[in-house]
């Protein structure tokens, strides 16, 4: 009888006898987890079999900030949201204010936008490959990345005079017409940049530590992500192939001629090859941008006291994380009354918990990598 | 008199062996800096001297006048003995090493059954520095380094077998003898293969850094240590790496022996073949990845250990068949 | 990975509808169906397709969610964000907005629902998991409370904070906690 | 000169055997007892067998006490620090102590055991002990060689089979 009650016992608690589950904080200042995140996770052995995510160490209330300046005065801000991507939140901003307004943008400026959104997905993909690599310990991978984005924060000085928090874009078009300079090392770039990502294939994509480490880890479906509301190349990683540039187009994107790259398995591996190809992609749209670029102004009429309608939009564009979206509300003052920020970061790292549980530690880090996240535009 | 007069002869020996050593240990991480940084097109460093050569001394200055914390929580004499115990294995096993035909510090019978034996203790440092730190990321880093060390030890030993069966001793120089015609390497690719793999995991390298993993564990077993402590850590891996490497050269390439018709003495040739190999371990650190914890015993466990045992089984029938 | 290139432009089904109803009238019929009297407004900026607004009555919410989600003439699946706005002049002050988007009909859809202070509005956690953070933010910015929510803690702001930063009263200088009574500028370089 | 080596590696065995049984922290004692192992590994060397000193620093101090470590590490060793370490055996102990040194000095006095004193081996003036050593399992003591290899091999399944039952359902 008592036999019989001890061999139970044993089988039915999972943990061994006289050990404790460890709870494990990584972060604010843990090495990978990508700015001021941390997780708390709960551990048995190396098994997570629980987590949590403390953010807001970055909350600024840029979204009260928001509602007490003028749309134009706003723009700065965008810049510190995704300030991987600062182009990108820009055009966020202002593509919403304008369809808050409903003007027409002269199609110079449109291509000069998608242009350079464009370049700064490939400098959000280069940073969010440079890091994941080093994540799961490839290190020469990291310094080869960055040496391209390096050039592409150049392009960003040449055109707009700073390098990360760029301030590209203005109400109704852009402040002045970029330099001849800039179109030409744009064009230098994007001949050279593709021969760059077979590079950095060739470090990874068929390594088979890699594909080990990658490989049916963080694993979600395709109806999981829809429901948790993940974008992004998280969300086409697990074969839904969605874009906003190609669903709700904006910008010069109906005019351009891409592929929306879609994964397979919707693990860490697909995400990765997702962001690749879409950098493929991205140079394939510079080029294209850099041919048609059409001549003419850069701005349209804007006035000089820029006061909408009453009334509410939301609008939405393709950040290189995921659906970065801005929801304004009008009292058709100078100063919007709401702001919303839709950010990607923020949504995608809610899924993380659904990623992570039963799996591994050093995976944990491998999926937060694949996330991509930036804690500026997370925590606002 | 002869006994003094040997013991100090072997003294002289020995602080002429440390001394090189630790000069070239100290020189390993200056070219591991170096060719790593090469590879992904920087420079490294070029501050200290001619193209950045006086900075391993540099970093030796900086690392001794460096405050030596030890943490509130952390079980002192523990802390302190850990270091210790990572660095001196790592150099006790270069006294059984030959680095030519005349130039050793001793010659046992059991030459590389000892540097097994004296490696197998280096985990010791390793434990005891995780559990003395008394901080999560040390223990686990020590406990991932324990479970690895363990494990890959012994296909290490294994895969020495073959070789030490063809030598038929376990003399180091009598080993290096057994090559005078064809290096073992080429008897023996199998078991050179899981050699240098399990070396990789025995020395910490990528991609078997799991130890020290800086993404998931922060530094690992040594994330609590800093000035000389810490440098003794790193130390040692670097003099570990040397040990081994050294093994592989004794044991599959020949030792001293060179090519007949290129007159050059054996220390160099030993040293150029040390260079290649360190080499390769620094290459690999450049290239690749790290594995996960349980792919890494997978791996040893599924894929290494029937590989060496059939290495010795046919080393065995084809001594037995031909020999 | 990538297969071929799909067809550039926009694809059928926003725009053509605008024109004479006001936009989302299907999907308001197809909603009044099933829960008759749940409507209560609807409206769309300039009449724009994925402008469409609805307000939907406040405990109606997750019925008229799961409605909206699984119905195969509506499939909004995505809970593409989930966000709050303070009317203090309003009976009802905290609108509660919830935008759609249907991967099937390549459409957007606002739905709104009022609450008074202090009421608890239903969570949609159960109808589209993505819902959790985007309310605990809500609960945190702007205080509103959500009923049903599996793990309803602060979020961005540290959990003694003590106040809600995003509601009009909360004052622009000094510290949140600190009852403010100036009136909110509104001008600015004049 | 080797009776000086011989009175330190004893007296080391000796004090890391005290340290260990008188430490509370359980590792401090595990960590004497390696010490005590190195020493002994010490007077294997003096007495000839090299080998055998290599298989105790390998097995015993690079492989059990490490696994001994291991799982040492991961209980919480603050509260065995607390506990009581006197058990009030101490008179038990005592007899089993001095019965264990007479027998050493009965057989010590008698100059060894008789199988010993016949063996046709002299350890240290072999020509390498490896080859003795050798020779000797797979010659005249194969058949316990084998039987304690199968034994190993046995626990070894039972401690797989242990630990997959627990993982499994």
């Amino acid at each position: 009888m008592f036999e019989v009650e001890s061999s139970t016992r044993i089988e039915r608690s999972s943990v061994m006898p006289g050990t404790e589950e460890l709870i494990i904080n990584m972060g604010p200042q843990h090495p990978s987890t990508h700015g001021v995140l941390r997780v708390i996770l709960r551990l048995d052995g190396e098994t997570v079999t629980d987590c949590d995510c403390d953010i807001g160490f970055l909350h600024r209330g840029t979204e009260k900030i928001g509602e007490n300046i003028t749309y134009t005065m706003f723009i700065p801000y965008t810049d510190r949201l995704d300030y991987i991507a600062a182009p990108s939140s820009n055009l966020a901003w202002v593509t919403a204010v304008e369809k808050l307004f409903g003007w027409e943008i002269p199609m110079r400026a449109h291509y000069i936008r998608s242009l350079v959104a464009e370049f700064s997905r490939i400098s959000s993909h280069l940073l969010w490959l440079a890091t994941h690599a080093l994540d799961i310990g490839a290190m020469t991978v990291f310094l080869w990345c960055f040496r391209e984005r390096e050039m592409v924060l150049d392009l960003f000085e040449t055109a707009f005079g700073a390098r990360l928090t760029v301030n590209a874009f203005r109400l109704g078009g852009l402040f002045q017409d970029v330099p001849q300079k800039f179109l030409d090392l744009s064009q230098e770039f994007a001949d050279l940049f593709p021969g760059r990502i077979g590079d950095y294939e060739t470090l990874l994509t068929d390594n088979r530590i890699w594909l080990q480490r990658t490989r049916g880890i963080g694993v979600i479906s395709a109806d999981d992500a829809i429901d948790l509301s993940l974008t992004g190349p998280v969300l086409r990683g697990s074969g839904v192939r969605w874009d906003i540039r190609r669903a709700e187009p904006y910008a010069a994107y109906p005019y351009l001629d891409f592929v929306v790259p879609v994964g397979e398995n919707g693990d860490v591996y697909d995400r990765y090859l997702v962001r690749i190809e879409e950098m493929r992609q991205s140079t394939r749209i510079i080029q294209q941008c850099l041919a048609q670029l059409p001549k003419g102004p850069v701005s349209c009429k804007v006035p000089r006291t820029i006061k909408p309608p009453a009334g509410e939009v939301y609008h939405s564009i393709e950040n290189p994380k995921g659906e970065f979206g801005f929801y304004l509300v009008s009292d058709g003052s100078e100063t919007p009354y709401r702001v919303r920020i839709r950010p990607p970061s923020f949504v995608n790292l809610g899924g993380l918990k659904k990623l992570v549980l039963g799996g591994l530690v050093a995976d944990v880090v491998a999926i937060i990598g694949s996330i991509d996240i930036v804690l500026g535009e997370c925590d606002r | 008199m002869e006994i003094a007069a040997e013991a100090v002869i072997a003294l002289v020996k020995i602080a002429v062996v440390l001394g090189v050593v630790s000069l070239v240990v100290a020189y390993l991480t200056y070219l591991e800096r170096k060719i790593i940084a090469h590879i992904q097109q920087r420079l490294g460093p070029m501050r200290v001297g001619w193209h950045g050569l006086l900075q391993p001394i540099a970093d030796g200055v900086k690392l001794f006048l460096k405050e030596d914390i030890i943490p509130d929580k952390a079980d002192k004499v523990v802390f302190v003995i850990a270091p210790i115990m990572v660095l001196v294995p790592a150099f006790v096993e270069y006294s059984v090493l030959p680095f030519s035909s005349t130039f050793y510090i001793t010659q046992v019978n059991i030459g590389i059954f000892f540097i097994l034996a004296v490696s197998s203790l280096g985990v010791f440092g390793i434990v005891m520095a995780g559990w003395a730190s008394n901080s999560k990321y040390s223990l686990l880093g020590a406990l991932r380094s324990a479970a690895q060390m363990l494990s890959y030890e012994i296909f290490l030993g294994f895969s020495l077998i073959g070789p030490l069966m063809l030598a038929g001793s376990l003399n180091m120089q009598k080993i290096v003898e057994a090559q005078s015609d064809v290096w073992f390497v080429f008897y023996q690719p199998l078991a050179f293969v899981v050699f240098f793999i399990a070396a990789l995991a025995e020395t910490n390298r990528v991609p078997f850094d799991l130890p020290e993993a800086e993404t998931e564990l922060v530094a690992g077993f040594h994330t609590e240590y800093s000035g000389m402590k810490f440098a003794f850590f790193f130390l040692a891996e670097y003099a570990n790496i040397m040990v081994t490497s050294s093994v592989a050269v004794t044991l599959f390439f020949g030792g001293w022996k060179g090519i007949s018709w290129i007159p050059l003495p054996g220390f160099v040739w030993y040293a150029l073949k040390l260079g290649a190999i360190i080499f390769v371990f620094i290459w690999l650190r450049a290239t690749l990845p790290r594995y996960r914890y349980d792919q890494l015993m997978r791996l040893g466990w599924k894929f290494m250990f029937p590989l060496v045992m059939a290495n010795i089984f046919l080393t065995g029938l084809v001594k037995y068949l031909f020999l | 990975m990538p297969d071929e290139a799909q067809s550039n432009g926009q694809e059928e089904g926003s725009a053509p509808a605008a024109a004479q109803a006001p936009p989302a009238q299907d999907l308001r019929e197809l909603v009044e169906r099933e829960y008759a009297g749940t409507i209560l407004e609807q409206s769309a900026y300039k009449d724009m397709a994925d402008e469409a607004t609805l307000v939907v009555r406040l405990d109606a919410l997750p019925q008229v969610g799961s409605l909206l989600r699984d119905h195969p003439s509506a499939r909004f699946r995505l809970l593409s964000d989930l966000t709050a706005a303070h009317f203090p002049a309003e009976e009802r002050p905290f609108h509660v907005v919830y935008h759609l988007y249907s991967f099937d009909h390549n459409r957007r859809l606002r739905l709104k629902v009022k609450a008074h202070e202090g009421e608890q509005v239903p969570s949609v956690v159960s109808v589209w998991s993505g819902a959790n953070w985007m309310e605990r933010e809500v609960f945190d910015l702007f205080g509103v409370s959500f009923k049903g929510h599996p793990d309803l803690r602060r979020i961005l702001l540290p959990e003694d904070w003590g106040s809600h930063p995003l509601r009009k009263d909360y004052p622009l200088e000094g510290r949140g906690e600190r009852v403010y009574t100036k009136p909110r500028r509104k001008e600015y370089g004049e | 000169m080797e009776l000086v080596f011989f009175y330190l590696f004893a007296a080391g065995i000796v004090g890391a055997s005290l340290l260990m049984v008188t430490r509370a922290n359980v590792i401090h004692a595990a960590l004497s007892l390696v010490l005590a192992f190195l020493f002994m590994a010490g007077l294997f060397v003096l007495a000839g067998a090299e080998f055998l000193a290599g298989v105790q620093i390998l097995i015993y101090a690079g492989g059990i006490m490490v696994l001994y470590l291991f799982s040492i590490m991961l209980m919480n060793v603050g509260v065995a620090v607390r506990l009581r370490q006197w058990h009030r055996q101490s008179a038990l102990a005592l007899a089993a102590a001095l019965l264990l040194a007479a027998e050493v000095w009965v057989v010590l006095g008698r100059g060894g055991y008789p199988a010993a004193q016949a063996w046709s081996w002299r350890l240290g003036q072999t020509p390498g002990n490896v080859e003795a050593l050798g020779q000797v399992l797979y010659t005249k003591f194969l058949f316990p060689f084998e039987v304690a290899s199968v034994l190993l091999l046995a626990a070894m399944i039972g401690a797989i089979v242990l630990a997959k039952r627990q993982i499994t359902r």
